[in-house]
């Protein structure tokens, strides 16, 4: 644990909290960095162009330069805005994604706080994103941010149930809302929770199917609850200009772009932490093979960020493949569809844990 | 001072502190948003008791639920946009006095009474699974009808309000 | 004055307690009235699980806590659809305003 | 005996026709098979009914099964003792055969009705109805007890007054559906009151208990009279249920229902019941109340077949008969001869149903055409009908090697054996002269809906075979009306299996002094032995001069009621058949008779004069004696109250009125007052709340109280 080496390094408990609770800002930063440039090349090759070619080789700098230039904008505050509101919305909503990483573990050798109540404490949190996105709407003093925020704490606040229900499953199944037990437990692709997790006999076998869809079900809303498409009603272009984030520019306007990138990684590595592992190698560790154990912590920060990754790069197809939902039909997807499966799902998985 | 102590005053400090401002502020947005920082206060509180499970439920209950709600509620009985939500007191003089006389009794009754505390203080645990083994054993009653008592709250509310 | 004791959550939880009685009793809004009861309703909750941790009642009070979160999300919930339907009838929430029963 | 779960299956054979007349009812206007699904139900009840019946009259003939459950328990109640109320079900030979009887003829009945309902606007509420028909009957044959007895003999009467007034539109229908409640009613009277004497004494409902309790002597207020009155109470709810002879005159309306109601109710099971609980109380039964029920039977034995001679309607025929036959039933029950009247119930319950359902299919053939004046020839255009009906009358008329001989037979016989052995010879006159009249109204009916030429051309041209599912049942019913599935030998029924092994008369526990002389005497150590085993069934029970008076009455009653039988169809074929004898000009010799026959022997006027008119001049005077004697009390007394009031009024205006009016005028000085308080606004309210609460608390901690007042806790 790093935490551990911190403290016998520096020898006092709060500056090495502080410091083991930077760590995931050095990688979100540079993540965020890399999103933007990916998200610009896959939308370009998927439209069947080439994207940023120019700044750099194949336009990497892309992003960089860009990250200049909104520093170096002038940070434009409408007249009659909401200014305390105004100033704190970003940082709050920043924040709210940010607490999120305090219970994923990035490797067996890293986790912010090892919480037992980990699952529902990102459930938790997340709520506070709301927060913030209704105060941004309502501090800019604009009638689209309003509209916006307001659509996006409804949308948020109602996706959170069944990731909520899925999250119940996955306490029925295995015991355990700490997230680093989990992933330390599914030391293998066939001990991953998708293929029916860590248990034995028959139980391990006939949840599988519920594991799929439990996990389709999370991927689903916690894809809404961070506003990608298709579910980006809040910040729909052509009705809502840019949502609640309109009025914002400069550092503050970086700031939700932040931690809106930090969201969408936030959750990818939250449903792989769940269903695929975590950090677990699918496979076994190089470092074992040859001895060096220093190198297995170092392996599996590989396969986190391959697995979160992917996942990112999943919602940036869907963002290009798929058109964006009316908001009836929003509502629809998770009252009428997304709710009830998961109900099923649970009671189904609760009574093949009770009987098998 | 140890840190549990700090950390005990932080907590009571902000609760204190955003509850008087929720009070004593004009603009009831404002009043939301502190409420807001109430509801942290008192999750820490909760944690600071060993009761983490309680201070979790109280932000996803408090935070990602009713305070929505309120802010909400705010907002669709207001005018909102060019202009200021504000709104002031009545009838203060009375409530000042009233409430004095009654903190003024509590504060009594708080330092009067003789309380039972255990000399020696279990571990904070977060026993979710005695909390949930209870819920279902003892309180399975209450449990189901607090079941029940939401969805007739949550088939009212929609009735209501669609009038 | 290390020793946080019983006594240091009942004077938070009474404190907030009376602001959110004075919340209740002195603010116009109806909507701030709702807010008020929260707070009161908070305070009870702090006191519920002090007594818990202190009076050695394991987890009794902590699940009384639980309910009575559980109880003001459903209150909270059928009171805001009141206000609602308040601010369509008389174009205000202003509780004071709001004497019909007087007559 | 626990390898086989009877009470399982005869509580799923009980519910099922209550699942499905709910399903039916509920689900009936909107999914048009609905009637499908009601007659499924019904034939898997009809399929457990017979396992269940085959299991325990194969294997178990000599046992009971007997479950039961405490319902309601007041503990001790004072004035009364300990007050508990039972529930349960009881499962014996009896039993099995009604069980068997109820479910096959209600299977057929909803079968034959798939047809002969057809088109009728509410047809999946009849099915619905029949459903709830069937548990209720079911209830009655497997109770254990007299309350549930009483519930499902009201859900009977219930279900009946449903299905008898089923086209409510007509008028006759709807009349004759109040007139079977109300006059089953006056019966229940009688029954309720029995019921009520029966529980105050013994403190319980159960059978079984309250025989164990009279066999040891315990009898209600102490007396044998009453335990007579007890019987002749009880068996009051039988004579309106069985349509016996002075509550007999709701059966023949009834026949305003549908013709499958007809087979269904008011021929096999519902009057059936009636029967059941005689046969139920029967231990209880004192000499003196059998003797009334043997002459209340042989009265409704006799008057309905005098009345069915003269009828044109096929359907009347048929009820008389049917008051006539159950008339037979309750005779036998009356001359001791409980095993043969039991009998009688199960053939008469398949011949009669026959019956009905072959009139129902000569009624859908002549499209509801229904005097058998206007009939005729149908032989030729209803074949299956014609042979099945005329084996349904041989059955009735007590021909040899019929179910109906057999059963006929042997109520004779016990009439004849009786009569000998104590000089009431009328009970066995009166079933020979019955047995001559069925027999000849019987083909009086064959001969002119069968035979001759058609009188109405133009719907006999008509007139064609009705469909399968009208005629297998009918087929069905006339193969169990044969002889062999009764007994091997075609002349008796005597050692036969039905009356060999399935029907033991149960010993009466009444005391020595009240019983027939030939019931069976015991000693003190049977009744002893029977204590310890209240369950089981005793095997003899007729005492040795009883079996001779039997064995020497065999042979002449079968040869005179063969003789009767005979005589009566020459004369039927006689009248009708080859018209040796100008029919019209006999009648007009016999004018006043015939009238008297035709007219039902004026039992309606009769009823109507005095019950009726008794009741409105009843009325009448009591309204006579309101106008005058009550209300001239009344006046009287207002005058006075007049009087005194107009003195209290001056004390009024000037004395209290003065005290009112300063208390009010000192209340609105307060109002004034207290109105400042009365805001309307919740926080001042809210305010004024806490307020109190601190005064009070402040009270509580100091112990404090205004005006010197003392605090208590």
């Amino acid at each position: 644990m790093i935490y551990n080496f911190l403290v016998d390094l520096i020898g006092n408990e709060a500056v090495a909290a502080f410091i083991n609770s930077i760590i995931p800002l050095l990688f979100i930063v540079p993540f965020a960095l890399f999103a933007v440039y990916l998200e610009r090349k896959v939308s370009a090759h998927m439209q069947d162009r080439l994207g940023p070619m120019i700044t750099g080789w194949h336009g990497w700098l892309q992003t960089i330069a860009d990250i200049l230039k909104l520093l170096q904008k002038e940070d434009i505050t409408a007249s009659k805005t909401d200014k305390p509101l105004f100033f704190i919305a970003p940082i709050l909503a920043f924040t709210g994604s940010y607490m999120a990483f305090a219970a994923i573990p990035f490797s067996s050798a890293y986790i912010g706080a090892n919480i037992d109540l980990g699952l529902i404490f990102i459930a938790a949190v997340s709520s506070l994103v709301v927060a913030a996105l209704l105060m941004a709407g309502w501090a800019s003093n604009n009638k689209y941010s309003l509209l916006g925020a307001m659509r996006s704490a409804a949308q948020i606040v109602s996706y959170e149930i069944p990731t909520i229900l899925v999250i119940l499953t996955i306490l029925v199944v295995t015991g355990s809302l700490n997230l680093y037990t989990l992933s330390e437990n599914q030391t293998n692709i066939f001990k991953w929770l998708i293929f029916g997790g860590y248990g034995e006999g028959w139980q391990k076998f006939a949840i599988i199917p519920f594991m799929m869809v439990g996990m389709v079900v999370m991927f689903i809303s916690t894809l809404a609850e961070v506003n990608r498409t298709p579910f980006d009603i809040p910040e729909a272009e052509s009705e809502l200009v840019a949502g609640f984030h309109t009025e914002y520019s400069g550092m503050k306007f970086a700031m939700f772009f932040l931690a809106e990138y930090a969201n969408m990684f936030a959750v990818s590595v939250l449903v792989s932490a769940i269903f695929l592992g975590g950090y677990q190698s699918p496979f076994g560790y190089i470092g074992d093979v040859i001895g060096v154990s220093w190198l297995i912590p170092i392996e599996q920060f590989m396969w986190f960020a391959v697995k979160g990754l992917f996942f990112v790069f999943v919602q940036m197809w869907l963002r290009w493949t798929l058109p964006r939902l009316r908001v009836d039909q929003l509502m629809e997807i998770c009252w009428k569809y997304l709710i009830p499966i998961s109900i099923a799902n649970f009671l189904i998985v609760a009574f093949l844990m009770v009987l098998l | 001072m140890d840190m549990y102590a700090v950390m005990f005053y932080f907590f009571a400090v902000v609760t204190i502190a955003s509850a008087f401002a929720v009070v004593s502020t004009k603009n009831i947005i404002y009043s939301a948003f502190n409420l807001m920082l109430t509801f942290f206060g008192v999750a820490g509180i909760y944690v600071l008791l060993g009761a983490d499970f309680i201070a979790i439920v109280q932000l996803i209950v408090y935070v990602g639920g009713i305070l929505i709600l309120l802010i909400f509620g705010v907002m669709l009985t207001n005018k909102i946009t060019d202009s200021e939500i504000k709104t002031g007191w009545t009838q203060v003089l009375p409530a000042m006095l009233v409430v004095a006389a009654f903190a003024g009794t509590l504060l009594g009754m708080v330092l009067k009474s003789n309380w039972r505390v255990l000399p020696q203080l279990q571990q904070p645990v977060t026993g979710l699974a005695d909390i949930g083994v209870l819920l279902v054993n003892e309180y399975a009653l209450i449990f189901e009808l607090l079941g029940a008592l939401l969805l007739i709250a949550l088939i009212g509310a929609a009735s209501i309000a669609r009038k | 004055m290390h020793q946080i004791t019983l006594l240091h959550f009942l004077f938070v939880s009474s404190t907030l307690f009376c602001l959110g009685l004075f919340c209740v009793v002195a603010r116009k809004n109806a909507i701030m009235v709702l807010m008020g009861i929260e707070l009161i309703l908070n305070s009870a909750n702090i006191n519920f699980v002090a007594f818990s941790r202190f009076g050695g009642f394991g987890y009794n009070g902590q699940i009384a806590a639980l309910f009575v979160i559980i109880l003001a999300a459903a209150e909270s919930a059928i009171a805001l659809a009141i206000v609602l339907n308040i601010y369509k009838m008389f174009n205000n929430v202003n509780v004071d305003e709001i004497d019909n029963m007087r007559e | 005996m626990n390898q086989i779960p009877f009470i399982q299956i005869a509580l799923i054979i009980l519910f099922l026709p209550l699942a499905g007349f709910f399903f039916t009812l509920l689900f009936g206007k909107k999914i048009k098979q609905m009637y499908l699904f009601e007659t499924a139900i019904i034939t898997i009840a009809l399929g457990l009914s017979i396992y269940m019946a085959w299991m325990k009259l194969a294997y178990f003939a000599a046992e009971r099964v007997v479950s039961e459950f405490t319902w309601i328990d007041m503990g001790n109640t004072p004035g009364f003792g300990k007050l508990t109320v039972e529930l349960g079900m009881m499962i014996d030979n009896v039993t099995v055969l009604l069980l068997f009887v109820v479910c096959l003829i209600s299977a057929l009945v909803h079968y034959f009705s798939i047809e002969y309902m057809k088109g009728d606007k509410r047809y999946n509420r009849f099915f619905a109805y029949l459903g709830i028909f069937t548990f209720s009957m079911l209830g009655i044959v497997f109770t254990h007890n007299m309350l549930m007895m009483y519930i499902f003999w009201e859900l009977v009467g219930l279900s009946s007054y449903l299905l008898i007034g089923f086209w409510y539109e007509k008028k006759s229908a709807s009349d004759a559906a109040k007139k079977a409640f109300i006059v089953n009613r006056v019966g229940d009277v009688g029954m309720l009151a029995g019921i009520l004497i029966m529980f105050i004494t013994y403190k319980t409902f159960t059978f079984d208990k309250i025989f164990l309790a009279i066999s040891q002597g315990h009898l209600p207020f102490n007396s044998e009279f009453w335990l007579t009155a007890l019987g002749i109470l009880l068996f009051c709810g039988a004579i309106g249920k069985s349509a016996q002879f002075p509550l007999h005159v709701w059966l023949p309306d009834a026949m305003e229902g549908p013709t499958p109601v007809s087979a269904l109710i008011h021929a096999a099971t519902m009057v059936a019941a009636g029967v059941y609980l005689t046969v139920r109380i029967f231990p209880l039964l004192t000499g003196d109340a059998l003797l009334f029920i043997a002459t209340v039977g042989a009265l409704s034995a006799f008057i309905p077949a005098t009345i069915a001679l003269t009828q044109n309607d096929i359907k009347k025929v048929l009820a008389y008969s049917t008051i006539s036959q159950l008339g037979y039933m309750v005779m036998a029950l009356g001359v001791g001869a409980y095993a043969y009247g039991f009998f009688h119930l199960v053939t008469h319950a398949f011949f009669k149903a026959g019956l009905f359902l072959g009139s129902g299919s000569v009624i859908h053939a002549m499209h509801h055409e229904q005097d058998i004046q206007k009939m005729g020839g149908l032989k030729k255009k209803l074949p299956k009908t014609y042979y099945t009906f005329l084996i349904f009358s041989l059955a009735i008329s007590g021909i040899p090697l019929t179910s109906g001989f057999l059963s006929k037979d042997g109520i004779l016989a016990s009439a004849y054996a009786f009569g000998s052995l104590t000089g009431y010879k009328i009970f066995a006159i009166t079933g020979f002269l019955v047995a001559l009249l069925t027999a000849f109204y019987m083909f009086r009916l064959l001969i002119l809906t069968f035979h001759g030429e058609p009188k109405n051309k133009e719907k006999y041209d008509h007139a064609h075979e009705s469909p399968a599912l009208m005629t297998y049942p009918l087929i069905l019913l006339a193969i169990l009306s044969i002889f062999a599935f009764y007994t091997a030998n075609p002349t008796s029924a005597e050692k036969g299996w039905v009356m060999q092994t399935w029907l033991k008369t149960p010993e009466t526990v009444v005391p020595q002094s009240s019983r027939y002389s030939f019931m069976a005497k015991h000693e003190e150590a049977t009744v002893e032995n029977k204590e310890a085993q209240p369950q089981h069934e005793t095997t003899v029970v007729h005492s040795e001069e009883y079996m001779e008076a039997m064995h020497h009455a065999h042979y002449p009653a079968m040869f005179l009621s063969l003789g009767v039988a005979v005589l009566g169809i020459l004369t039927a074929f006689f009248f009708y058949f080859w018209k040796k004898v100008d029919t019209d000009k006999l009648v007009n010799s016999i004018k006043p008779l015939y009238n008297f026959s035709l007219n039902k022997w004026y039992f309606d006027e009769l009823y109507d004069m005095t019950i009726v008119n008794g009741t409105m001049v009843l009325s009448r005077f009591l309204a006579w004696f309101d106008n005058t004697i009550v209300d001239g009390i009344v006046n009287g007394s207002a005058t006075v109250t007049r009087f005194i009031s107009r003195v209290s009024g001056l004390f009024d205006t000037y004395v209290v009125d003065g005290i009112v009016n300063l208390t009010a005028t000192l209340s609105g000085l307060l109002g004034i007052f207290v109105r400042k308080i009365q805001t309307g606004k919740v926080q001042t309210y809210l305010i004024l709340v806490i307020f109190s609460l601190v005064m009070l608390t402040f009270i509580y901690l100091y112990k404090i109280l205004p005006f010197g007042l003392e605090f208590k806790m």
